[in-house]
């Protein structure tokens, strides 16, 4: 099983902060075209170009595979500092 | 030393915990960013700090790490602020001390830059009327971290 | 504001002026400069810091003011200490705010690379064995003042 | 009249903190040379070429012209920061 955040924006626009999904096997890539496929907002918001993605908490890019029990997590660039 | 906390932080103590244990570091260089009253063209009144807890403790340590590796540093403080922050607060404070003054003056530059893309950390504005706004990423500071690639 | 003083100064003080009078200045930086307890291979056991003093308070003004020309700076604080220091007191602040943090990054190294070369201020040193040692001048300073040019 | 001050290393090595002189009209540089004539000492310290000249408080050049009343000041490269 695997654990996928929502963070900022990204989780208000999707109206979630957490799911609990396997996932294991799947690429980052592949990960966000099967969940953008819920409905047409989460299509809107998953699949343009300001979604960064993390694995075990580490910046991935979008042809990382994702292992079992993965942590994964979604969010807008980020503005701290 | 990691902190990331709801609390203010006090600057004779940040500066007294980046002196400690060495005498031998002649230069300390402090940086504190604070909470603006105009950001992006909107009039700020509050500004609420989110943030992806397991990832910034685990990311700002690597980032220490990495500034270790490039210049010779003696002590490092890394302190975010999280929650709710009114006007004029501070948001951030990146300390290191060193032997040498470039060295420290480079190190906190470095540390700010890649900070401001890589921690996940997110603010959302309280701006003029009530309305929330989140602050969108700026591009000045994904060149500012580039030079350092 | 330019300080020539014998006495200490207090970071949560300074931090404050720093930010007075002034909502808009995202970022402070602040860097104080320290007695090492060795320099140029000699242990040291106290300092003395003689200076020129009508020269101090007119070179440091000029050179405020010129990095005011270089930047966009809120506040801009030189503290420099005189007289005898010991081992791991403050010798200087340099402290500047800003709307953006590169500018107050940059001035505030700006400021000591060239508050390290030309202003009138010189070391000497208590060594071991009750010796007075006067500090030389550091070559890589002048290459670092060199540079803004 | 001018005030001649002497700080640091070179303030010790002269066993001399401040002279009255009338010195208007001569450069830095004569003012050294005249300066040096004075012993052996002052030719070896006031000659070598770590001294460095503020007229009226702002470092200048050898053929800077010293002008009535100005102060001028004599010292080792400075140290310190």
């Amino acid at each position: 099983m695997n654990k996928i955040l929502f963070f900022a924006q990204l989780r208000e626009r999707l109206e979630c902060d957490e799911l609990d999904l396997d996932v294991a096997g799947l690429s980052v890539g592949e990960l966000r075209q099967q969940l953008a496929q819920k409905n047409e907002r989460w299509q809107k918001w998953l699949l343009g170009k300001d979604v960064l993605v993390a694995v075990n908490q580490t910046l991935v890019a979008a042809d990382s595979r994702i292992g079992a029990g993965d942590e994964v997590a979604m969010f807008p660039p980020v503005t701290g500092g | 030393m990691i902190r990331v906390q709801q609390a203010d932080f006090d600057m004779n103590q940040e500066y007294q915990a980046l002196i400690s244990d060495d005498c031998s570091s002649g230069a300390v260089v402090m940086f504190v960013g604070r909470v603006r009253d105009v950001n992006q063209g909107h009039q700020i009144d509050e500004l609420y700090l989110e943030h992806y807890p397991e990832m910034t403790n685990k990311y700002l340590s690597q980032l220490e790490q990495q500034a270790r590796a490039l210049w010779p540093l003696e002590n490092v403080s890394i302190i975010h602020r999280v929650g709710p922050l009114q006007l004029e607060d501070k948001i951030v404070l990146v300390g290191v001390s060193s032997v040498h003054r470039e060295a420290a003056f480079e190190a906190a530059q470095y540390l700010m830059d890649l900070l401001k893309t890589n921690a996940p950390f997110w603010k959302k504005e309280v701006i003029e009327g009530g309305h929330n706004r989140w602050v969108e990423a700026n591009h000045k500071d994904t060149i500012a971290a580039a030079q350092w690639a």
